[in-house]
């Protein structure tokens, strides 16, 4: 199939056409399920101004928190800032636009942008600061606030397999935000631990079609543990 | 006696019931994991993707793809279910997960809560707290009931940015369970030891006192 | 996990507290992965006045379509009514009432109903007769109308397998609308063609969780095809 | 002389490009992959949920949970993923379908068209095809260019209810391929023998006729 043969050999490849002020959605969760080969390689393009669309930005030295070093981001559209001190404090001296979003929203917004829904209602936030200049409207006596769908550019990913032409299959909770970010990019560059053949997944059991997928990559991962918590003996 | 964390988690998983599911925050919620009832069996959702929490690994289970949503470490229970982040809120926010156990700054008479930044000082971001305590029907705040300078932390208006209005309903402090209802707190029990009057000095919003508040019974 | 058991034993207990004018979702497409049992078990009750959430009503005789044999039906939410005489001459005729609905609309609506979400905007038929009585918003320069979420008293849905805490997956292009339905009933119950312990199903590889399903009951199928269509040779 | 079924797909088949993900509605669309050009591949999306869809089955292969959209049974193509009826009009509605055929009652000059109902006479009901023509960039409708009693089918304005507005760009009848654009039918091919003044006749909208207009070409 060589018309959808979306394996690349190297990551200038992968992120070629990325360039300054452009919007990137990203997968992962803190530094589960982050596409670490492709954040590096936006690191060496150094390419500035970015708006990056994801939970999390990394921790101070790995992940997308490499970014915040250069001053790539000009704004970050998060839910969470904890336990990275840069992001806090470029966030806190105004030097990088945070939009604070939650989670669930943010998982929406992604989800919808890939789905072609422009915008969605939701009693997330509804009070609170997330809502300013937010329309409120009633459906059967509750308050709901609009919010609109996020798309980027870019979007890069991080599954557990592909085949060769974008099914990927996600492991464990490493899924996280990588399927939404997947159909949310008008180019989605996925990063993988295994690249298989075609038909080598079960048609059932694929988590994200590749019609959604434009670049594979396969990628070495480090794979980071914020926080290793054992069990008592 | 005030109660300590490993107490107030106790006394949080009374309110547990069997065939729940539940979603624990960071903190003390997280402890409520250990003192679930030997008669029921509970569901743990953590919202970055998994339903049904497993024990913290041992050194050869532990999986850099497994975490929860406080980035621990993690294994998956018996009939667990992994999903994307979407799923996760769709769950949250539709109202399917059935408690909602999670930490806060202040809480007020309303039922507002604030959990997730002090302008200027601290900024964490919401994470899913906004979403979880606007899906949950049932949603029990656990807190100390004064800070460190005994500034009661149950007050007539939140000061702080909220992360959602009007939906909490108990409130478990290391002094005393309150429901929230009707423009006040509602005193249910009380710490082992720990009078009415302690309580009453430590809650800055309006309190309602019935003429008899037992003590909590940590009977197992 | 005695709370998590969901298993029922009969159809009676399957359907227990279904009465007159509630409002059902239901999976399938067409006759493919519609619960049967389920189904016979409303006719059974004798139920009337309801509003049936689907994408199809079944054909004349099997499926969905035997509860309009009996009048059962008040209302039907549904982007087809081809291929069933009966659903097209009452709705003609006017003794029932059809919200006819886009199927990627009546898709998200049931999904939306599910995840809290009580409207979303989109672009499907806007300057349509399917627009009419609805708010038109513009994003981004294009026109977009708006859609309320839908949610059952019951969602009917057939699965492949479940486990007994109501893990479930789905086979083949019989997942359908099913997952959604799923999500969207106060009361949803699952007739699957096989029943496994808690543990057999892989956590990555289910389809809908648990935590949205109230019983399950084991069905047998007679799985009719609407058109057998076959290979050349 | 005017294409019959087969050529119609067969001159839509010239429109695909290798690697394009391609949804067929039912009647000639459906025909068009039995004309995929040899030199490319296109997967087609099935909108019950099926990315990829294979050849028909034999009768050893027939499965009841395996139609497509038109209900009939198929097969899975090498590659073809399996998914829920949301997330396939999530694919349809976010515009990831590179190309969608459909067929119609009526097309009008500003590029709507009228595919579901006929008032009084006729109601299917429009299944996915609003999504997919309010999805798609890329819309190419296949029809007769006129009725049986010979009315024009392409038309200053649809009289019938509507399925989409200002989404088809490109039309292929048994006369003629046509381009919508600026309100008016541009005229681009016509088939082997017939005259544009047959078009002009058949065609009650707003009709662009080019100086020169090539005969279509059924080369391979």
């Amino acid at each position: 199939m060589s018309g959808f043969n979306k394996v690349v050999s190297n990551y200038q490849e992968a992120m070629a056409g990325l360039t300054d002020d452009m919007t990137i959605i990203a997968g992962g969760f803190g530094l589960c399920g982050i596409p670490e080969g492709l954040i590096t390689e936006i690191k060496r393009l150094g390419v500035k101004g970015l708006t990056i669309v994801s939970n999390n930005c990394g921790t101070d030295n790995f992940g997308l928190g490499m970014l915040l070093e250069d001053k790539q981001i000009k704004k970050m559209v998060s839910s969470y800032v904890g336990e990275n001190a840069e992001f806090e404090r470029q966030y806190l001296s105004g030097e990088l636009e945070v939009d604070l979003t939650p989670q669930g929203t943010l998982a929406e917004k992604m989800r919808a942008g890939g789905a072609g829904i422009p915008a969605f209602y939701t009693a997330t936030g509804f009070g609170t600061p997330v809502a300013e200049g937010k329309e409120v409207r009633q459906f059967n006596g509750r308050n709901y606030i609009l919010e609109e769908s996020v798309t980027g550019d870019f979007a890069i990913v991080k599954a557990w397999k592909a085949d060769k032409i974008g099914n990927l299959v996600y492991r464990d909770t490493a899924m996280n935000f990588n399927p939404m970010a997947a159909t949310a990019g008008k180019i989605t560059v996925v990063e993988v631990e295994e690249i298989v053949e075609v038909g080598e997944l079960d048609p059932n059991q694929i988590h994200t079609p590749g019609i959604y997928v434009n670049r594979i990559i396969k990628g070495s991962f480090e794979k980071r543990i914020e926080k290793i918590t054992l069990a008592k003996n | 006696m005030s109660l300590n964390r490993d107490q107030i988690a106790m006394r949080v998983a009374q309110e547990l019931e069997d065939g729940y599911y539940v979603n624990l925050g960071i903190g003390i919620p997280t402890l409520v994991a250990n003192y679930v009832p030997n008669d029921i069996e509970v569901m743990l959702q953590s919202e970055n993707g998994l339903l049904g929490i497993g024990p913290y690994p041992t050194e050869d289970q532990v999986d850099a793809d497994m975490i929860n949503a406080g980035k621990e470490t993690v294994t998956a229970a018996l009939g667990a279910s992994i999903f994307s982040s979407a799923e996760s809120f769709a769950m949250i926010r539709g109202g399917h997960v059935n408690l909602t156990v999670l930490g806060a700054f202040e809480v007020d008479q309303n039922g507002n809560i604030a959990s997730y930044m002090i302008p200027g000082k601290l900024v964490k971001g919401m994470g899913g707290a906004m979403d979880l305590v606007a899906g949950a029907d049932n949603i029990i705040v656990t807190m100390t009931h004064a800070d460190k300078r005994d500034n009661s932390k149950l007050l007539e208006n939140c000061s702080l940015p909220l992360t959602g209005v009007g939906c909490v309903k108990r409130i478990v402090t290391d002094l005393a369970v309150l429901e929230v209802k009707d423009g006040a707190f509602h005193l249910l029990e009380r710490a082992p030891g720990v009078s009415v009057e302690e309580i009453q000095q430590k809650t800055a919003g309006k309190l309602v006192v019935p003429e008899h508040v037992p003590e909590m019974s940590f009977d197992a």
